[in-house]
C-alpha cells in the first residue's frame, strides 16, 4: 500500500529485535472474541486514480455555485475566495502540524493565529480575541457559557428569536444540562424584525445573565444594539453579540461602540468556501474582564532566552488539558487552519478592500431589494439591512420552484424555521451575483407571485 | 529557505524599538519590519502595514463606501477600520509562506505526538475536497440538488459503523470533545427517558483532560478511578464504583497509556447490569482497526476522531470532525438531523423528536468528511486493518529499542504508541521537558510529554504506521544521544533548542504579562 | 522548517560512508539516509529506496508484467528497472517538500536577479492554467472541440501585437532563445526569398549569451558592434557596419545595461535602407510598457520572454514562453500552424507555405499563456504600463541609493534595471562572487553577476515593481553593510555564505570530476 | 493595483531621493515620439474574480478529458497523474525560483535535477543526461547537432519517417540553417510499420552521420533498433532514439543496450498534464563521449568547503552564457519544473509500479486491437506495439465522427500528416481507459467502417 513505508524484511527485522513472531503476537491479549470478529467488511483498498474518479462523480452530483445562480445565505455567505489564500492555507506546514504545544517549532502558527486574534479584536472593538471555535453556533453557546462563569448567580438567559435557528438550537443543547438556568427567546417586533426592545425591559431584572443578539440578524437586520445595551448594562446583565456575515463589520460600528460584552461569530465569510456548511471558524472577542474565563486556546507574545520576540499558547490554566472538569469549555482541537485562512484573506483584502467589498454587496442587495419592489414585492421587514433581507412573497414555494426553473436559487423559505413568518423569502446578495442575475432573479419570483 | 542561522542577518527588534545584537554581528542601524531577514524572523503583518497599500481589486464601482454610509446612516457606521492591514498580494504571500517555514509539520518532520496520530495526510484528499461541487455547496441547497453529498456522508456513516461495530453515526460533531459532549447528552437523555436521574460519569485516572471537562458541559460529576498499577481498570473497582447515580464509564481504549483494557467486556457487563452505559473514547482508534471493534467490547456510545486515526490534516491546531457511534436502542438520542435514504435518494430527517438537538450550525464539517471518505476508499478494509497492525508493530519496536534508557511506564504490552518514562531528573536534573526541546535539534517534533498524568515525565510516543523503520532508527539514536548527553554535558540538553531561530521561548512571562494582540505604537 | 542550525544534526555524509564531524557535535554512529537532518541535508530518492516499497497502487490486474514480457517476447524486454527508486508515498512527500525549503524563490525571498525579471507570480494565475479544460485538453483534439483554447491564445497574440506594436504574433517558442532562432530563420528565409544571401548579424558586445548562440544555430555569422563608452549603440557605428552581407542587427532595448538605445529609430532606418531587418530582443520589456512599442522604433522582429514580463513562474529554470513578433512583410514567414478566425471561430491553419517550420511539437507552451493571458488581463493596458514605471521607478532608486559604495557602470539613465560595479577588488580583494554570496547570509538571492561581459565586476540589479521600498532599503543597507565589512573584515565576506546550510560549494571540483548521477554503491 | 505594494507616499520619498519630480522624467529621454505613441489600448484592469470568471468560462469551451472519452495519442500520451506530483511541483520554492546559478542557495532545484539525470539515465540505460530540454521534438533536433559536433565532416543525417511528423519537421528547421548538412527521410516497412532496414543499409557509408528513429515509433510499433544498430555502429554513425512514449521504456529494453548512442524523448507521459501541448519536457541521455557536447545545463555533485555533499550547475563552458556563438546550444531557460515533476512523478511510480503500469497500458491495447480484430477491423501493421497503434478502416472520418456522436475521440486520422497511409487510424489505450469505454470504441468505429 502506498502509504506504508515498510518493506517485509523490514517487519521481519523489527519484529525479531521486538522478539516477537509475528504482528499478531503484540496484540495477541486483546480477547480473542473480539479479535475473531473485528474483519472489516469494507472493499478493498484501491488506487489513487480510482477513489479520485468515484469521488469526483459524488462531486458532479451536487450543484456548485457554477452550475446555478444562488442567493442563499442564512448563516453561510457565498463570496469570492483569493487563490492567494487556498495556496497559504494549503502550505503542508501549515495543514499538517497540530496545536503548537511547542513553540519553538511552531512560530509559523503561533504568528498567524496572534495576527488572527488582533483582526478580530480591530473587527469588533473589542479587547481579547481567542485563537478559535468550531463555528459561530457553539461559539455563540460557550460565549453563553462563559457570561454565566463571569456571573454565576443570574440564571436567565435571553435569546433574540431573531438568532438564526442553528445558534437558538446550540445554545439550548449547550444549555441543557446545566442546572438552574432558564433560556427565554425574545421575540422580534414584526414591524422593523429586530429585537423586541419592550421584552428586553421586561425581563431586564437581576436575575438576567445575558441577552444574545444576531448583528446583522437572521433576517439580515442589522439590531439596536446599543438600545439593547443601554438595558443590559442597567441590569448588570451581559450583551452578546453574534455575527454570522462578519463582512458587515466592515461598515457597521464595532460591536464593543456599541456596547456589547462579547462577540461572537461565524468567520467563514472571509476565505473560506461553503462546503455544505463545514468547516468554517467560530471567532470570540470580549472585553478584557473575559479574559480568565475564555474557552479555547489564545496566542500571546513573549521573548526567548535571548530577547527575541516570540509566541506561544498561554493561560492554558483555563483549559481542559489542565484544569480538567473545571476547565472554561472542553475544546481542545480548534479550527486553527481556518482562522489563518481568515488571516490572509483579511491581510489581502485589506483596510480599504474589505470596506469596499462590504460596500458592494450593500449596494448589490439594496439594488435587489429595490427592484424586487418595484415589481411589487415588498421587504418582509423595516429595519436596516446589509446584503440579506426578507421579502414577501405570496408562495415561497412556488417562487422557489419557479426561480429553480431558471437555474435560480432564490432564497431561504423562512417559514420553515419561522411559522409565523411564512409568506417569506430570505435573500442574500454578494460580490458574486451581479445586475443580469438580478434581473433575472427578480423577473422569475414576481412571475410566480 | 532551512539552515538560516544567525550571521548577518536583520534585526527583528523592531516591537521594542532597540537594536539586539544578534551572535556578534552589527545590527541593523534603523531596526524596521523586513521581509527579508534571512533566520526567518517574520513581522507582523500590521507592521508590513503602510496606507495606502491593497492586496485586492475589486469590482465595486467607486465610491461605494460614502454611499453605503449614506444609505446606513452615519450613526450605523463606523468611521474607518482603524489600524487594519494595508499590504499589497506579493507582501501577504511572502509573508505567509516565511512563516509556514517557521513549523515544524508532520509532512517535513517526524512528528510522534501520542494521542495525536500524526499519520501521512494523502494531498489527493485535499484535491478532492476542494471540488467545485463540493467546496462551492451552500448548505441551504436543497436536498435533492446535494444528492451527492448526501450520498458520499449517508455511506461514510456506513463505513463508520462497520469499522466501529456499532449501530448508527451522526457526523455532526465538530472534533472529539464535542463528540464527547454529544455522546454524553445522549447518555443523559437516555436515561432522562428511562426516568433516571444518573449524574455521575466514572473516569479512571488516565484520560484525555477533554473527558472531565466535556462531563461537567454535560452536566455530570466525575468520580475518577484509579488505574492498576499495571495500567488498566479493573472489572473489581467499577463493580465497586458503579451505582444508580452513574450513568456511565468513559474510558479512552486503548488507553493513554496505549494499553488495551483487558477487562472491558466484563467492565461493560457489570455497567449494562446496572443500568450504566459504557462510551469508549475512540481517539486512539488506530489500533484497533481489525484487532477488535468497540460494539463488541460492549460499548455503548463511542466518537471517532477523523483527524486522527483517518487521516485528515490537523491544521496547526484543527478543524477536525468527531462523529459519534451509538448502539441501537441509543439512536434516537442522536444529533437532528440525521440522513435517510430512501430508495436511492438521499435527505435530512428533521423529525426527532428525542434528540439532544444541535451544538453547531448545519451538519457537519463536511469539507473532513470528504478527505475522510476518500482515505477509507483508499485503503479499504484490508489497509485499515494493515494501518494498525504497522502502528502497533512501530509503537512496540519503538518501545523494545528504547527500553534501556527510556522504559515503558507499564509492562503491560502496548498498541499503537508507548508511554515511557525515564531517570534523568533524578540522575542529571534533566526534565522531560529539556529532553523534548532538544529533539528539536534533531529535527524531530517531540512527542506528547508529561502525558498521562499518572506516569511522572511522561514521554507519550505514537509513530504511526506512515514512519519507516529508518525513521524510528534515527529516532531512538537521536533519543540515546540525548540521554548521554544528559549524563555527560548537561547543560546542552537544557538550554534545548540550540539550532533553531528561537532559544527557548519563555511562556512564564506570556502568562504573567499577556499580550494578546498587536498594538499600535505610537509614531 | 528554516532557522535550523548545524548543532545535533544528522550527519549527512552517506555517500562517502566517512562520519562528519559537525559543529564539534559528536556524530551519528552509523550515518545512514535520514529523512529527518535538522539542517535540512536531504538524502537522494535513490539512497532512501528500499526494496519492496511502492508509492503508487495501481488498477492493473495482477501478473500483468509477466503476461506483458510474453506478449512482446522476452528479447524486446528488459528485466528489471534496476535501481530505480522504492519508496512509499508519504516519503516521497517528505524528501520533495524537504528539498523545496533548501532553495530561494521570489515568492519567498528578494531576488533581484537581473535579466530575469524576478517579479510576483499571481497564484490564481497557475490555480486557471490548471482548470481541467485546459490541463487536461490533447493537442490532437479537433479545433471545433478546443475553441476556448484557440481563442484565448488569438486574444493572446492580439495582445502581443497591442503591447509590441507588431503586426503578428506566433506563441510556438518555448522560450526566449528558441524565440531569437525562431526569429533569426524569419530573417534568413525573408533574405533568401528576395534572393538575397546575407550571413551575418551584427550584435553588440552587450548582448546576452544566447544571442550569439542562436546567430550560430540559424546559420549566420557574428560580428561584434563595441558599444559606446556610454553604453549604447551609435547609429554611426552601424551605418559603418551594414553591408549587403548584413541580414540584421540583433539589440536588446533597453540593453543588458538597462540603458535605452537612444539611437535606436536612427539605427532602423539605417539598417532598413540597406536591407537588413532589425532584431529586437525583448526579454528586458518590463521596461517598456506604455513607454515605447519596438514595433514603432522600426523593429521587425521581436521576441518576448512571457516568463519574465508576462509573470509567469520561472520554475526553477523553466518552462517559459517566447512568443515572437514580426512586421506584417515577415508574416508569412512565422512557424506554422498560425491561428485564425472565421467569423466567431478559431482554427489552426496549416497552409504556410513560406513558414519556417516548426521549432517543437505542437503549438506552444500553453500552460504559460493562460497565465500570461491571466496576467494581462489582470493588469489591464493602465496596469501593464504601472509595472513598467514603478520597475523603472525601483531600479533608479536603487542605484541613487546605493551610487556611493556601488556606482553605475554608466552615467546614462537606466530604465528598469541598474548595473553597478565597485572598487572592492581593488581595495579589499574581495570579489563580486563574494560580495554575492555574502547577500545571501542577508536572506537575499543575489543580483546577476559578471553581465554584461563589458562591465568589470558587475552587479545586474532588476528590483521588479513587485518590491516595496522597504524592501529595496533592506537591499541597499545589507550592500553598504557588505561594503564596510569588504573593507574591516574581508575574510566575513570571502568565506561567505557563513548562514545556510552548506559553506560555499566547490564548483570546480564540480567541473573538474563531473559525477553528473547517482550510482549505487555496493553494499 | 494589488501586485504593487508602492504607496504614493513612498513614490513621492523615492523620487525625491533620486531628484526627480516624477516617474516620467526618468524616462524622458526615451524619444518623445516613441513615448507619445506607446499608450496601451488594452481594456482596464481587473479584478480576480473577473479574471478567474472569464478564463474559467474559456476551459468550459474546451473539452477536458472528462467529458469525452479519449483514445487520443500521437505524441502526447494521456495517463493519470497522482495529486502529490502536483502539490509538489507548485511549491512556491520551486515555482518560483530561477536557474540554480547560486548553488548554495538552490539545492532544492538542483538536487531534484540532479535525481533526474539519474532516472533518465536509468531509463535509457546512457551514462549520462542533462537538466532537460524543452520537449521531445527539439531534443531531436538538438541530438542531431550534437551528432554533428562529434563528427563533423560527414553530411548525411537520415530521419526515419516512422518519427512523429512534429519531430521531423523540427530537425529539418533546425537543421535549415546548417551548410552541407542534408536530411533524407528513411521509408518504412509498409506491412510492419518499422524502419526500413534495407534503406538504412543502402546508405550507410562513410558520410553517414546518424540515424534518428522512434522507439516506439509514431505507428506505436517498437522499431527493432539493435538491427539499425548494427548497420550505424558498422558504418560509424550514430543511432538517436527518440521516445515520446516513455512509459515503454519500463518493459523495453534500455536503448543503450540495444546500441543507441543518443536517446532523446518527452517526457509529458511521467506526470505532466496534456496543457493542449505544453509545457511538456525533453530529456537527452547520451554516451559519456558526448559530454562535453550536450546541450543544455548539466548539475553535477561535489562538496562544500566543509565537505558536505553539495549538487551546483557544472560544465558551463558549453553554455551560451559562456561560451556565447561557439556554445553547443543556444537553450538557457529550459524545462525545469517539468522535469522536477517528472522526478516526483517516477519516484512515487517506483521499480515496481512503473512496470505494472507500463503493462497494464500494453494489456488495454493489446486488447483493443484484438476486440477491433474481432470486428473486422485490422492492425495496419504487423511490428510488435506498446500503447499505440493503426487500426485500418475504410473511411477515417466517419469513423471517427461516429465515435464522436458517441462523445469518444476515437483517434488521429494518420492520413493526415501521410497520405500513403489514408484509411488508418492511430489509437492509443491507457490506464485512463477501461473496458467499457473500449468496447464502446470497437462498436462506434466497427459501426462507420
Ligand atoms: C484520548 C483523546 N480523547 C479526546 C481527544 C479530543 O479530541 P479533539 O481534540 O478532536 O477534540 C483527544 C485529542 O485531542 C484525545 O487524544
Ligand atoms: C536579454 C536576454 N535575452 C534572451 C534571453 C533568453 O531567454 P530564455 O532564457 O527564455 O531562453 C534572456 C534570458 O535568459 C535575456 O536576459
Amino acid at each position: 500500500m502506498r502509504f506504508f513505508p515498510h518493506t517485509n524484511d523490514d517487519i521481519s527485522s523489527m519484529l525479531e529485535t521486538i522478539g516477537v513472531d509475528s504482528i499478531e503476537v503484540l496484540s495477541a491479549h486483546v480477547p480473542a472474541d473480539l479479535r475473531a470478529t473485528a474483519r472489516l467488511k469494507l472493499a478493498p483498498g484501491r488506487s489513487e486514480a480510482e477513489v479520485a474518479a468515484m469521488i469526483s462523480s459524488l462531486a458532479q452530483r451536487n450543484l456548485g455555485a457554477d452550475g446555478f445562480t444562488s442567493f442563499l445565505g442564512g448563516g453561510y455567505y457565498r463570496h469570492y475566495v483569493p487563490a492567494a489564500v487556498r495556496a497559504i492555507a494549503s502550505r503542508a506546514e501549515f495543514a499538517t502540524s497540530y496545536t503548537p504545544y511547542q513553540a519553538e517549532a511552531s512560530q509559523g502558527s503561533l504568528q498567524a493565529i496572534f495576527e488572527f486574534q488582533t483582526l478580530i479584536c480591530q473587527l469588533t472593538g473589542l479587547d481579547v480575541a481567542n485563537a478559535s471555535m468550531y463555528d459561530g453556533a457553539s461559539a455563540a453557546a460557550e460565549a453563553v457559557l462563559m457570561a454565566r462563569r463571569m456571573n454565576s448567580k443570574r440564571k436567565l438567559v435571553a435569546v433574540s428569536r431573531g438568532l438564526w435557528p442553528d445558534y437558538r438550537i446550540a445554545i439550548r443543547t449547550y444549555l441543557s444540562a446545566l442546572k438552574g438556568v432558564e433560556v427565554v427567546e425574545l421575540p422580534f417586533d414584526p414591524a422593523t424584525g429586530s429585537t423586541d426592545l419592550g421584552e428586553v425591559r421586561r425581563i431586564a431584572d437581576k436575575n438576567l445573565l445575558c441577552v444574545a443578539a444576531g448583528y446583522p440578524n437572521a433576517f439580515g437586520v442589522i439590531e439596536p444594539l446599543s438600545q439593547i445595551a443601554a438595558v443590559t448594562r442597567e441590569a448588570g446583565a451581559a450583551l452578546i453579540s453574534a455575527t454570522a456575515e462578519p463582512l458587515a463589520l466592515a461598515l457597521l460600528k464595532a460591536p464593543a461602540e456599541l456596547g456589547v460584552d462579547v462577540a461572537v461569530g461565524e468567520g467563514q465569510s472571509f476565505g473560506l468556501q461553503l462546503q455544505y456548511g463545514g468547516p468554517g471558524v467560530g471567532f470570540m472577542a470580549a472585553r478584557s474582564a473575559y479574559l480568565r474565563q475564555m474557552p479555547g486556546r489564545l496566542v500571546g507574545q513573549t521573548r526567548d532566552r535571548d530577547g527575541a520576540r516570540a509566541f506561544c499558547l498561554t493561560l492554558a490554566a483555563r483549559e481542559q488539558h489542565i484544569r480538567r472538569e473545571k476547565a472554561t469549555s472542553n475544546i481542545c482541537t480548534n479550527h486553527s487552519l481556518c482562522a489563518l485562512a481568515v488571516c490572509a484573506y483579511l491581510a489581502l483584502m485589506g483596510r480599504q478592500g474589505l470596506r469596499e467589498l462590504a460596500a458592494h454587496n450593500l449596494e448589490l442587495a439594496h439594488a435587489t431589494a429595490l427592484a424586487l419592489g418595484s415589481r411589487g414585492l415588498r421587504r418582509r421587514f423595516s429595519g436596516a439591512f446589509f446584503n440579506e433581507f426578507a421579502v414577501a412573497v405570496k408562495d415561497p414555494r412556488s417562487a422557489l420552484a419557479a426561480a429553480e426553473k431558471n437555474r435560480i436559487l432564490a432564497g431561504i423559505d423562512l417559514g420553515r424555521d419561522y411559522p409565523e413568518l411564512c409568506g417569506s423569502l430570505l435573500l442574500s446578495v454578494t460580490e458574486l451575483n451581479n445586475d443580469r442575475e438580478i434581473t433575472a432573479l427578480c423577473d422569475s419570483i414576481a412571475e410566480a407571485a | 529557505m532551512a539552515g538560516a542561522g544567525k550571521i548577518g542577518v536583520f534585526d527583528d527588534s523592531i516591537e521594542s524599538g532597540e537594536a539586539r545584537i544578534s551572535n556578534g554581528k552589527a545590527p541593523l542601524s534603523k531596526p524596521r519590519a523586513s521581509q527579508l531577514a534571512s533566520d526567518g524572523a517574520v513581522p507582523l503583518i500590521f507592521e508590513l502595514s503602510s496606507h495606502g497599500r491593497r492586496g485586492s481589486d475589486l469590482a465595486a464601482p467607486r465610491g461605494a463606501v460614502e454611499r453605503a454610509v449614506e444609505t446606513l446612516g452615519a450613526d450605523l457606521c463606523r468611521a474607518d477600520l482603524e489600524a487594519f492591514p494595508e499590504l499589497s498580494e506579493p507582501q501577504v504571500m511572502r509573508h505567509f509562506l516565511r512563516l509556514s517555514q517557521q513549523n515544524f509539520a508532520v509532512a517535513l518532520q517526524f512528528y510522534p505526538l501520542g494521542s495525536c496520530t500524526m499519520k501521512y495526510n494523502p494531498v489527493v484528499n485535499d484535491e478532492l475536497a476542494g471540488l467545485p461541487g463540493f467546496a462551492q455547496l451552500h448548505p441551504h441547497t436543497p436536498d435533492r440538488l446535494a444528492q451527492g453529498a448526501l450520498g458520499l456522508m449517508w455511506d461514510l456513516e456506513s463505513m463508520l459503523a462497520e469499522i466501529s461495530g456499532m449501530d448508527a453515526i451522526s457526523l455532526h460533531p465538530a472534533a472529539g470533545a464535542q463528540g464527547e459532549f454529544a455522546g454524553l447528552l445522549i447518555a443523559r437523555a437516555f436515561h432522562r427517558k428511562r426516568g433516571e436521574n444518573r449524574h455521575k460519569i466514572l473516569i479512571p485516572d488516565t484520560a484525555h483532560g477533554t473527558n472531565p471537562a466535556s462531563c461537567t458541559l454535560a452536566g455530570f460529576e466525575v468520580a475518577t478511578i484509579k488505574s492498576s498499577k499495571r495500567g488498566f481498570i479493573e472489572a473489581s473497582e467499577i463493580e465497586h464504583a458503579v451505582g444508580p447515580d452513574v450513568a456511565a464509564l468513559m474510558v479512552t481504549n486503548p488507553n493513554t497509556l496505549g494499553i488495551f483494557e483487558p477487562e472491558i467486556q466484563k467492565i461493560a457487563s457489570i455497567l449494562h447490569a446496572k443500568g450504566a452505559l459504557l462510551y469508549l473514547d475512540g481517539a486512539n482508534f488506530n489500533a484497533l482497526m481489525g484487532v477488535a471493534k468497540p460494539g463488541h467490547m460492549g460499548a455503548d456510545i463511542v466518537q471517532m476522531n477523523l483527524h486522527k486515526t483517518f487521516s485528515t490534516p490537523h491544521g496547526g491546531g484543527g478543524p477536525g470532525a468527531g462523529p459519534i457511534a451509538v448502539k441501537r436502542d441509543l439512536e434516537p438520542f442522536l444529533p437532528s438531523p440525521r440522513i435517510l435514504k430512501h430508495g436511492d435518494k438521499f435527505h435530512f430527517d428533521y423529525d426527532r423528536p428525542d434528540s439532544i438537538g444541535k451544538l453547531r450550525s448545519f451538519y457537519a464539517n463536511f469539507g473532513m468528511l470528504v478527505r475522510a471518505y476518500a482515505y477509507i476508499l483508499a485503503l479499504g478494509g484490508n489497509g485499515l486493518a494493515e494501518a494498525s497492525r504497522l502502528a502497533i508493530l512501530n509503537a512496540n519496536y519503538t518501545r523494545k529499542r528504547l527500553e534501556d534508557h527510556f522504559p515503558a511506564a507499564s509492562a503491560e504490552p502496548m498498541m499503537h504508541e508507548c508511554v515511557l518514562t525515564h531517570d534523568l531528573e533524578k540522575r542529571a536534573g534533566v526534565s522531560t521537558l529539556e529532553i523534548a526541546k532538544r529533539l528539536l535539534d534533531f529535527g524531530i517534533h517531540p512527542p506528547t510529554i508529561y502525558f498521562p498524568l499518572v506516569v511522572p515525565g511522561a514521554l507519550m510516543i505514537e509513530p504511526t504506521e506512515s514512519e519507516s523503520k529508518e525513521t524510528i532508527d534515527d529516532f531512538v539514536e537521536a533519543m540515546e544521544r540525548i540521554y548521554n548527553e544528559a549524563l555527560g554535558d548537561p547543560q546542552l540538553v537544557k538550554r534545548a533548542p540550540n539550532s533553531l531561530r528561537l532559544s527557548r521561548v519563555d511562556e512564564a512571562e506570556a502568562a504573567r504579562r499577556p499580550i494578546l494582540r498587536w498594538l499600535a505604537v505610537a509614531k
